[in-house]
C-alpha cells in the first residue's frame, strides 16, 4: 500500500502540486497524462529521487518522506530502461540483492527464479547492450522485482515498443501482477494500456489530479478534455472472448455478442471507431458480422458530421454525415439497425 | 578515365590545406624523429647507467606517480561533484580549476613557495609535522600535481557527465547506498575518462621544468641528491653544452614517448573495467 | 522538518567527497590567490616600469601572439583534414601530434635545436636564407609554438567535426567552391572551437620556460636583449631571491590570468562571428 | 533532362548497381525504396557528393561525371534541411547567387520572388533555427532554387513533417513543379506520395532498380513485395473532386462518383482500405453514402479473411471473414453491392 499526501514538486518551469493518491496493497494504478506533463519526475519524487516541496509518503502505513531511496523499499523501472552497461544480465538482475548483502546462495535462487517468471534464463549470461527492447524491458522488470518492492514504479514500460511487442508486455505485466501480487504505479499517456492494465485510473492535467476512478468511470465522466477527447474518439467494452475457429472470437460485451477478428481469449477490452459503424432503418443481409438493432438516444452536431449515440444497449457511438443523418431522418427514439465488420474491432 | 576521376578528389582547397598541413605535421614530427634516432644504442645505455642519469629518471617517474595518485584521490571526487551538482559561480570555479595550465611555470614555482615555504602559512603549518616541501620529494611532487591536476579534474568530470545519473537513481532504488553506486556503477562507466585523464597529468608531471626548478631543484632520493629529468637535461645543456645534453635528452624523450603510447593504447582499449 | 529535508540531501558520500575536493580546490586555488594578493600596487607598477621586465612582458606576449597567428595558420588546415579524412594509421598520427604535451621542456628545446640549429638541418637551409632560430625572436617563437600546438590542432578538430559535413555539400550543389565553402560555412560554424582552443595554445605558449630557455635564452627585442617573462622570474629567483622575483612573478600572473579570463569569456560568449 | 548509366556505389556493406533512371526535362520523377534502401547516398553519388565505382550521369545530354558538385547544375534538399545556422533566413536563400557572383540588385530581386513564390517573405529576417519544420523545408527549396537548378535532388522531403504540414507542403510541392518547370528527383518510403506526386516511380529494392513506371503502372502489375504488399492494402483511385457543401466533395473516379470528407478539389487520389467496404447481396439503405452495384470477378483465401475483387468497374478489393463469404455464398460472377462511408475515404 502507498499513501501519497499533498505532495508538491518544482518542474523548473511549472508545479506539481496537490498531488493525493492512495493505492490499494497488490493494486495496479494507472496516472494518465499528456506527454510533458512532469509524470516522470512524480515517480522520481515518490521515490526520493527528487526533491519535494511539500507532502508526504508512506508505504505500508510507514512514513518514508525523510528516508533516502535505498531505504523506501520503492522500486523504479524507467521507460528505456537504463540497464547497467557494464554488467551482465545476470550480475543486473542481482544487483540489488548485493546491494542489501544477501548471502550468495540465496541471490543464485532469487535471480533465476526472477529469471524464469520473465522467461530470460537464456539471457542470463547475455550483454545488456546487444538484447532487443522487449528484452530489456523484461531484464528491467526482473531486476526491480527480484529485490522484493513494496511498490513498483512504471514510467512509461511499453511506449518505446513496437506495437507487437508492446501487446505480449502488456499481457506479462498483467500476469506478473497477478502471480506477485506488487502494487504497482504505473504512469502513461496511452489510454489503451490505462484501460486495458488499470485497478483504478489518476489523470493528470496542469500539474494537478484531475479524477481518479476506474477506467470505465474516468471514460464515461471524463472532467477532462484530453479524457474526454479521447472518449468521443472510441466505443469502448470490456468483454469474455471466447474461441470461433482460429483468429476469430465471440466477445460478449454485456447483453449482446460481437466477433472480432483475434486470438485473445478471456477477459479483453474492445474498441471501435465511432466512423467504422453504420446506421440503417431496416435490417440487411451483408459480409458486415455485427448488426444490432438499437435505438437513437442521443444526436450531436459537429459541423460536416453528426454524432449519434445509439442504445443496444452497451451505448454505441456512431459518426455519420449530416446529409446521411438528414437523408434516413435519423431522430431521437427512432428505431435503427447498426452494422460493423468483424475487421472494424480493435482487441486489447 | 579512373585516374582522372581519382585526382579530382585532391581539389586545390585539399591540396593547399594539405601542404600547409604537412608542413605543421613535420614541424611537430621532424624534432622528435630527428632527436629519438640520432644516439646510439650503445651511447644510450652508456648515459642510462650513470648513476646521476638514473637516479633522475627514477625521480621523476616515481614522482609523477606520486602527482598522479594523489592527483586522483582528491581531483576525481571534485571532478564528480562539478559534473553532478550547479551552484552559482560554477563556470568562473571551473575557470580558475583551470588557471595552472595558464601561468608561467616558474611564477608557480614561486606561487607554490609562497604557500608551501617553510616561512609561510601551510609551510610552517606542517613543517611542524615534520614535512617540508622545499627540496625534497614532497616538493616535487606538489609542484608536479599543481601543473599538471587540471587535465585530470577536466577529463574525469566529462567522464562523469556521460554516465546517465538514472543509472545511480535505479541502483539507489535497488537498495544501494551512495558509496556503492559510486564504486559499482558510476566509477567503472567512467573508468575510462579517469585513465586517460591521468595518463594526460603522469605525461604534464614527468615534463615539467620551470616550477620544479623553483620548488625543489635537487632532492634526497635513494641516498643521493638528483634533479628531475627535465632539470637534468637544462643543465647538462648549458654546464656542457648540446652534446653532453643530447644522449640524455634522447633518454628521457624515448622514455616519455613510449609510456605515454603504451598508456594511451592501454586507455583507448580498455573499454570495461 | 525542512531542516531535517535540507539535511538530508548531503549524505556520506557528498560530505566525504566535498572535503576532499575542498583541499583539492584549496590547493589549486591558494597559491594563485595568495600570490596575487601579495605585492602592493605601487610595488608592481614600479616593477613593470623596470625596462628589464616590461620589454620581457612585452616580449612575451608578442612571441606568444605570433606562434598562436602561425599555429592557426598551418593547424587550423590539419585540424580540418584531419576532421573530414579517414586514413590508415590516423589514430597513431593523432597521438603523435599531441606528443608535445608529453615530452619534458627541456627536452624538447634540445629536439628542436637539432632541427633548427645553426649547424643542423633546417637551420642550415633557413640559415643561408639569413633566418636564424638560436638566441633570437623566431626561436622563442618556435619553442613556444612546438609545446602549444596541439590544444589548438585537438580544439581545432573536435570543433570541424562537430560541423555537419552536409551543410558543406549542400553549399557546394548551390555552387560554392570548396574555399568558399570553407570560409563561408565551415569556418564561421567552427569558430568558438577554433578561439578557444587558440586562448589555450596562447596560455600554454607565454608560460612556456623549458624549451625556450633551451633554444632562445636573451633574444634581441626593441633594442634591448629581454628574456621571456617565465625565464625572467626564474632567473631572479636563482640569482636574487624570493623577495626579489616575487613582483614579477606576481606581474606575470596577473597578467596571464587577466588576459585568460578576458579571452575565455569572449570564446564562450561569441557564439556567432 | 538528367541520364543515370550503369551508376555503382558502396554503401558500405552492400552496392548500389547497375542503376539506370532516364528522366524527362520538367518531368517530376520519385525513386521509391524501403528504408536503408541507399536513397539519399543514390542523391548524393548523382550530385557528385559521394564518390561512384562506375557509370555516367549526363544533365540536359552533358556528361557531368568528372565535373565538381558546383559545375554540375543540381541542387539537393535533405530531408532535415540543414540550413546554414549561422546566415539568416534571407542569407541562406542568398548564398548560391552570391557563391555565383551575381550582381547584389540581382540577389536581391531573385531572392525577393523566390520568397514569394513559397510565401516566405516574413520569414526572411528570421534565424532558421527558430524555424518550424515546414518553414524551413520552404527555406531549404527556396535555397536550392533561386539558383535555377537543372535538376532538383529531394531527399525525404516530407517525411520528417506532421501530417497536416506534410499534405500542405506535398500541395506547394506539386504547384512548385508546375510553375518552375524544374526537373525533380525526388526519394521517399511513402507509397502515398509517390503516387500523389511522381509523374514515373522507380522502385529500388536490394540495391537494384527493380521497376520503373506510371504509379498506376507499379501499382497495377508489381514486381517487388514491398510494392506488391502496399497494393494490396489498399484501393486507389485518381479523380476529379467537386464541391458539395463545406468538407465535402464528390470525387469522379471514372464511371462512378464517390463522397468523401475533404476540402481538397480539383484532381485528387483518393484511397480506401479493403477492410471498411461491406458487401451485400441486395441494395439498402443506411448512413453509407457510397454503395454500388458490381461483380465479383476474384476470391483470394487468405485463412480467416478472403480478398474479394469487386469489378463495378473500376475494381474495387474487399476484405471479409471466411464465414461472411460462405453465408452469403460469394463467388466468381455473382452481382453484389459495395458500400463504404464517406468517412472512410482518403483524400490526397
Amino acid at each position: 500500500m502507498i499513501e501519497v499526501r499533498g505532495l508538491k514538486v518544482d518542474l523548473g518551469g511549472f508545479l506539481l502540486r496537490d498531488i493525493d493518491l492512495h493505492v490499494e496493497p497488490g493494486e495496479y494504478f494507472i496516472v494518465l497524462g499528456p506527454t510533458g506533463a512532469g509524470k516522470t519526475v512524480l515517480l522520481e519524487a515518490i521515490a526520493g529521487l527528487y526533491p519535494v516541496l511539500a507532502g508526504t509518503v508512506s508505504v505500508n502505513g510507514r512514513d518514508v518522506t525523510h528516508l533516502k531511496p535505498e531505504q523506501r523499499g520503492i522500486a523504479i523501472v524507467y521507460q528505456d530502461q537504463v540497464l547497467f552497461p557494464h554488467l551482465s544480465v545476470e550480475q543486473n538482475i542481482a544487483f540489488g540483492l548485493k546491494s542489501i548483502k544477501r548471502p550468495g546462495q540465496q541471490i543464485q535462487a532469487s535471480v533465476t527464479r526472477m529469471a524464469q517468471v520473465f522467461g530470460i534464463v537464456d539471457l542470463l549470461g547475455r550483454d545488456p547492450t546487444t538484447l532487443s527492447g522487449g528484452e530489456k524491458q523484461k531484464v528491467a522488470l526482473a531486476r526491480a522485482l527480484v529485490t522484493e518492492p513494496a511498490v513498483l514504479l512504471l514510467d512509461e514500460p511499453l511506449s518505446a515498443l513496437d506495437p507487437e511487442t508492446k501487446e505480449r508486455m502488456q499481457q506479462q505485466l498483467a500476469e506478473v501482477h497477478r502471480c506477485l501480487r506488487v502494487t504497482v504505479i504505473h504512469v502513461t499517456h496511452d489510454f489503451e494500456e490505462a484501460i486495458a492494465l488499470g485497478n483504478r485510473v489518476a489523470v493528470i492535467n496542469e500539474g494537478q489530479i484531475a479524477q481518479v476512478g476506474t477506467p470505465e468511470d474516468v471514460l464515461r465522466r471524463p472532467n477532462s478534455e484530453f479524457v474526454a477527447r479521447f472518449a468521443l474518439s472510441r466505443n469502448l467494452f470490456t468483454g469474455e472472448a471466447t474461441e470461433l475457429g482460429a483468429g476469430q472470437a465471440m466477445v460478449d460485451i454485456g447483453g449482446i455478442q460481437i466477433m472480432a477478428l483475434t486470438d485473445a481469449r478471456g477477459q479483453v477490452h474492445v474498441s471501435l471507431r465511432p466512423e467504422d459503424v453504420f446506421i440503417s432503418t431496416e435490417p440487411f443481409q451483408s459480409t458486415a458480422r455485427n448488426s444490432f438493432a438499437g435505438t437513437i438516444t442521443e444526436l450531436v452536431d459537429r459541423g460536416a458530421v453528426v454524432n449519434v449515440t445509439v442504445t443496444v444497449p452497451p451505448d454505441f457511438i456512431c459518426l455519420v454525415t449530416r446529409q446521411a443523418a438528414a437523408e434516413l431522418d435519423l431522430r431521437k427514439g427512432a428505431r435503427v439497425w447498426i452494422t460493423f465488420k468483424a475487421s472494424a474491432i480493435h482487441v486489447f | 578515365m579512373t585516374g582522372i576521376q581519382r585526382w579530382r578528389r585532391l581539389d586545390r582547397l585539399t591540396l593547399v590545406f594539405g601542404l600547409l598541413a604537412l608542413l605543421m605535421a613535420l614541424f611537430i614530427l621532424l624534432p622528435v624523429v630527428k632527436t629519438s634516432t640520432s644516439s646510439s644504442p650503445t651511447t644510450l645505455w652508456d648515459t642510462l647507467r650513470e648513476s646521476e642519469v638514473y637516479s633522475s629518471i627514477l625521480l621523476t617517474m616515481y614522482a609523477g606517480l606520486l602527482a598522479t595518485v594523489v592527483g586522483l584521490l582528491l581531483g576525481v571526487p571534485l571532478a564528480y561533484l562539478l559534473a553532478r551538482h550547479d551552484f552559482r559561480g560554477k563556470r568562473l570555479f571551473e575557470g580558475l580549476i583551470d588557471v595552472p595550465i595558464v601561468i608561467p611555470h616558474s611564477a608557480a614555482g614561486i606561487a607554490l613557495l609562497f604557500v608551501f615555504g617553510r616561512q609561510f602559512f601551510m609551510g610552517k603549518l606542517l613543517g611542524h609535522a615534520g614535512i617540508t616541501f622545499v627540496d625534497t620529494l614532497a616538493g616535487v611532487v606538489i609542484a608536479m600535481m599543481f601543473v599538471s591536476v587540471p587535465f585530470l579534474i577536466d577529463s574525469a568530470r566529462d567522464g562523469f557527465k556521460s554516465v546517465d545519473v538514472r543509472l545511480e537513481k535505479v541502483a539507489r532504488t535497488l537498495g544501494a547506498s551512495p558509496f556503492r553506486v559510486f564504486f559499482h556503477v558510476t566509477l567503472p562507466l567512467a573508468w575510462r575518462s579517469i585513465f586517460s585523464g591521468s595518463v594526460m597529468m603522469w605525461a604534464r608531471a614527468v615534463s615539467e621544468f620551470g616550477a620544479v626548478l623553483i620548488l625543489a631543484y635537487h632532492v634526497p632520493f635513494l641516498g643521493e641528491h638528483p634533479t628531475v629529468a627535465p632539470i637534468l637535461v637544462a643543465d647538462r645543456f648549458s654546464c656542457f653544452g648540446l652534446d653532453y645534453a643530447r644522449p640524455v635528452a634522447v633518454l628521457v624523450i624515448l622514455i616519455s614517448l613510449i609510456a605515454f603510447v603504451a598508456l594511451r593504447t592501454l586507455a583507448l582499449r580498455g573499454q570495461r573495467t
